[in-house]
């Protein structure tokens, strides 16, 4: 069974959902990332890391700026990877890593390769932000990942179609569907409870199974508390990356920005029901 | 002067992708976030249903006559002529004069018409990206005319720049966005347009080239392919038949596919595209997507050719701003890879000096991306001309913008 | 499309006069020194050489299509027409957009023309003047064309300003002169001009409007009339019909007489001229010599009205430099003298406004010039209008040179 | 008998050639301008006045400059005359005064008047620079000066037509035909003897008796000495004006200011044949 059906499993049992925080990997540097991200997991049931890609079409200023910080301090595929692996091995707990990326640094990286490398790293999950549900990247990479075992994680808006949402739930595998609180960038709205119950009722109707994780503007405890009533997985991400910027710009030590970012991360994930 | 009506010569598939038989590479598509999805739809629609409403694609032809005034004519150039080697050895040059065009370049036609269009569609605003502020200005113009609202998304390094088109944008009344992500320069500011639109759906994106998520590929082309058309009726007119060779320059590829486009299965018709070559390919500072050795990459929505750095876009570097993008338009990369398309290149330094020429003796001010092809062109054909040949230059636009960059030079090459 | 031939409609005297019969006022003449006889013998037996040369008339005809492109469209304007009323109440309002030729003004014609004349004649060099380098520009431009040399004679004042046709024509490759005299604007620099070419027979010297001695003014205006005798056959078929009324601004007149030329015996077609009143006709700063009360006197070869200050020439004030210009053409003087051109003003404010409704409202940035006779026209067709009627304004430039000057205004303005 | 008509058959009797020297009327002021005249009709047998037009078509920069002195100063056509005939009045010797102007001045003061302020000052000849041999105010000045035996001059260049040179013979009335020593503006070439003598001839050879004046370019002693061997008056006028500027931009008082231009003047003069 796959990592991240394995963590649906558990929580179902329990009762719970899962707290999901985004990072941009790399940011704002390699060892201050890491160590960000190993205390992270000690609150979250999914990271979801972001391979940045500096002509993003659709990562919020704050994302973009994280993105920045990471390009400038020389992220690139090969070193997401290898900060994911010290991360896991460091760790040594349930956490699932789920990059979230674009095509190209993919296609630039190697599409076979970039799979090979998430199997042997342990990769969880992967989400690509720009692939079109019928392009030939999708069916290779869709089936690729399945058969690693790797999660493959669709993202859905309120303003897509019935056949797009459809066909977004046939692509996810191994995953949670990622449903956006209202269209527009990451952190830009505020969140939009009764879209997120459509899309969620929407999408156990099509797929009763399908875990469902929903994001986007999500950033108070009880926005949190809110959303989990629905949704499986609940992600944040525009305001711990801005933590991190904030604990850069005091010039915090790698440890110290760790605690500081990962303090907030525990209120936020603590507010799941 | 009626305009011909538009025949696809050279359909993508239906997800937008035009496919090199041979190696199965595949250019173009809609890589886009699925936020996305239901505004290009509303687009990609929209545009299949305006190109075949007659009223509005008479409407629309007539606005193009009499606004942006795209009948220009071609004017032989017995100079140029003789700078390639004279009549007698290598045919005659003629120069597309798209240089008379409203706001001076080929990037009006299609910003007007993708305006006519936003509008059909409902949209009561545009979002568009510029580099120089040629492309803003052009729909700066279109949205005063057409009475849409518009936010230009600009690099924040670009927008510091003088600019005489940035000002008349501003006077049109556009709303001017500075981008200050990553290099602050046309390509964030490209991204910074599309992330926009998902924001605002109520707003329709317009391109300043034939690149972008499917459908804009096509639609810039196709709507652009205007002065291919009249190009094609007014050279059998002018000469009896179509022309020997066409050179066009190319940064993403408009000017290029507005006028080869009607040409690209007249397989008589040597089709050549001119990149950049900045301070030379070997320098990697140019702007030479195909020439400088780019890659297949996913970029702003198509797959195409790209210059990389690693997982990210390359720079581009030349100095003419027109030229300064890291990719090229799907289509164009399609149809180099089956050998339709021949590129070459000319340096900055090259197109300054053509620049001066055509200042001095032919008369004209010529926007410094006209200079690159001008310069390869006489190149190649003085190289490879023959008597009796017609060799058509596109003239894509005009040089106020370049005037205070020309003045330098002059005065330091006196 | 093939330029119709000149016909003689308002042939002067012999010596250049026209004559009012009811007065027996006479305007024009050539009022010179004896020095310079011989040279304006040599270019007036040239021109009317030349205008019967079928193989120079083919040829010119041919470069003014396709290097100045004189074939520009008529733009019929709906949101003008809204503004003045209505086309149920007032008709259309159309548009002729001289804007689009290379140089961006009407002045490239005669300025082409002559240079062509002078090359035709068998001059190495030309001399003219300029008060803002539009006429400069174009004149430069010509001379590149047709490798001739050239001075162009600024006054001082004037050359010390920011101006893009000042470093286009130095571009071209003019030779730019400093005149020192008297006001240092373009006045003296007119009269430099004329001097120069009493020490330099060999050179030939060009008037940027129609004015000078004989046979400047009929030869400006005999070539510049290619844009009504265009315009003429364009609007026919346009319309069915001549237009009811044409608006053209006035400084010297050559545009004004460039456009309605052809329609000065067609009495149903209301010309009219409309000057620039500055900062209002009371407050005597303004260059509107017919409205503004100029008296006859001789100046720069001519016998026309002028604007006088005891026995020397007013200064006259405008912010379009264009119209800077304290006399008028004999033959404009003459056709108001006997009523067949009506006379109307705007003031530099209103002109200012018109260009940012121009830039905001129709999308096209117009020559400061321009939007004093959109002003006026739309003010007249407003009072005066009747449905079923055709308008037919005057663009006669395009706004680069103004953008500075617009955006202050633009921000004062916020 | 005209003035300059009684000038000439004097000086005919005594085998001389006449010395005129020219001044802008009002150059620097009227104060000094006066002074100036006053001092050189010591030396002078004519006096061209020169009444000032800023839009001047054939001076040269220096008289352009001496133009506007004047006009800044306040002169105009009623100042000119009145300075003029202050001048008569006040020298009370034989020095003929011609007046160099263009139409415009004239248009403008009324042509009818200036014919009648002319004579009644006392004006003894008129040079209008602008004025066409066919235009209708040719025929009136001509006529209405004519009348009142005001001398009417022409001037006439080496590269003039036959025709245009018997046309200006004919319009020469009670004074002489002004011959320029090239074509261009004053004092802006050098003196070509060669013209000279030709035009000279030419127009003895249509009009025995027509005196000729020879002008432009005549700057030194020697120069004045060669062409009036040929010429019945040598006129001097660019190096006079630049006297003037001179002295007055050294802030010499009136009185200094004229002997400082007289004595220059009287050098010239007296080289005379
Ligand atoms: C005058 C001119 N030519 C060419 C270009 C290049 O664009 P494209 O390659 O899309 O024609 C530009 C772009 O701004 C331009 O302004
Ligand atoms: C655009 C434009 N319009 C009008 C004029 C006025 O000249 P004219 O009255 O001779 O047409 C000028 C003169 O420079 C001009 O540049």
């Amino acid at each position: 069974m796959s990592k991240l059906n394995k963590l649906f499993k558990n929580l179902k049992i329990k009762k719970k959902s899962a707290f999901c925080g985004f990072v941009t990997s790399g940011d704002p540097n390699y060892a201050s990332s890491k160590a960000i991200m190993k205390e992270m997991t000690k609150h979250c049931h999914i990271i979801e890391a972001g391979q940045s890609f500096s002509t993003s079409t659709s990562d919020s200023p704050i994302i973009m700026e994280a993105n920045d910080r990471a390009i400038k301090s020389g992220m690139n595929m090969t070193k997401t990877f290898k900060l994911i692996k010290e991360v896991i091995k460091e760790t040594n707990n349930d956490t699932c890593f789920v990059i979230m990326t674009y095509l190209n640094p993919i296609v630039v990286y190697g599409v076979k390769k970039f799979i090979k490398s998430s199997a042997s790293i342990g990769i969880a999950g992967v989400i690509i932000v720009d692939n079109n549900l019928n392009s030939p990247e999708e069916k290779i990479l869709l089936n690729g990942l399945s058969k690693k075992g790797i999660g493959y994680t669709k993202i859905i808006s309120p303003t897509n179609s019935e056949k797009f949402i459809q066909q977004s739930i046939k692509n996810t595998k191994n995953s949670f569907i990622y449903i956006t609180t209202y269209a527009g960038l990451t952190g830009s709205k505020n969140v939009n409870l009764n879209n997120v119950k459509k899309l969620v009722y929407k999408v156990k109707k099509y797929s009763k199974n399908m875990p469902t994780g929903v994001g986007f503007g999500i950033k108070t405890p009880k926005q949190v508390k809110q959303v989990s009533k629905y949704a499986d997985v609940v992600i944040c991400g525009s305001n711990i990356v801005n933590k991190i910027k904030e604990g850069h710009e005091r010039r915090l030590s790698a440890p110290k920005l760790a605690k500081f970012v990962a303090k907030y991360v525990k209120q936020l994930s603590e507010s799941t029901k | 002067m009626k305009i011909d009506p538009f025949k696809e010569l050279n359909p993508p598939t239906k997800d937008g992708y035009w496919i090199n038989k041979k190696n199965k590479e595949r250019y173009g598509g809609q890589y886009i976030s699925p936020l996305l999805v239901p505004n290009l739809k509303r687009v990609q629609e929209g545009f299949f249903k305006a190109i075949k409403d007659k009223k509005f694609m008479k409407e629309l032809n007539e606005e193009l006559l009499s606004f942006i005034g795209v009948n220009t004519p071609i004017h032989f150039s017995p100079e140029l002529t003789k700078l390639a080697g004279g009549e007698k050895k290598v045919g005659k040059i003629f120069l597309k004069r798209t240089d008379l065009h409203t706001n001076h370049s080929h990037k009006p036609i299609s910003a007007y018409s993708c305006c006519k269009l936003a509008k059909y569609l409902g949209f009561k605003k545009v979002l568009t990206e510029t580099g120089a502020f040629q492309n803003g200005r052009a729909v700066a113009s279109a949205c005063a005319a057409l009475g849409l609202d518009l936010d230009i998304y600009v690099g924040a390094n670009d927008a510091k720049k003088l600019a005489i088109n940035k000002d008349i944008s501003a006077l049109h009344g556009a709303n001017i966005i500075e981008v200050h992500d990553s290099t602050k320069s046309l390509l964030p500011a490209m991204a910074a347009a599309l992330r926009a639109f998902q924001s605002e759906p109520d707003s329709m994106y317009i391109v300043g080239s034939v690149a972008g998520p499917h459908p804009y590929p096509l639609m810039v082309r196709t709507f652009a392919s205007v002065i291919g058309r009249i190009t094609k009726k007014q050279f059998k007119s002018l000469t009896g038949k179509d022309p020997s060779t066409i050179f066009a320059v190319c940064g993403g590829g408009s000017n290029l596919e507005s006028i080869t486009y009607p040409y690209i299965k007249s397989n008589k018709v040597k089709l050549y595209a001119v990149e950049s070559a900045g301070k030379g390919i070997k320098t990697g500072k140019h702007g030479a997507t195909i020439s400088g050795g780019g890659k297949m990459g996913v970029l702003l929505g198509m797959r195409s050719k790209v210059l990389l750095n690693g997982g990210n876009i390359a720079d581009s570097f030349t100095e003419a701003s027109g030229l300064d993008f890291s990719s090229i338009g799907p289509e164009v990369a399609y149809l180099h890879s089956i050998g339709r398309i021949k590129f070459l290149t000319a340096t900055d330094i090259e197109a300054k000096k053509t620049f001066m020429m055509m200042a001095r003796k032919i008369g004209l001010i010529c926007a410094i991306e006209a200079c690159y092809v001008i310069h390869a062109a006489i190149r190649e054909i003085k190289k490879t001309g023959k008597p009796k040949q017609n060799h058509l230059i596109h003239l894509c636009g005009s040089g106020e913008p370049n005037v205070a960059q020309m003045m330098e030079f002059m005065k330091k090459n006196k």
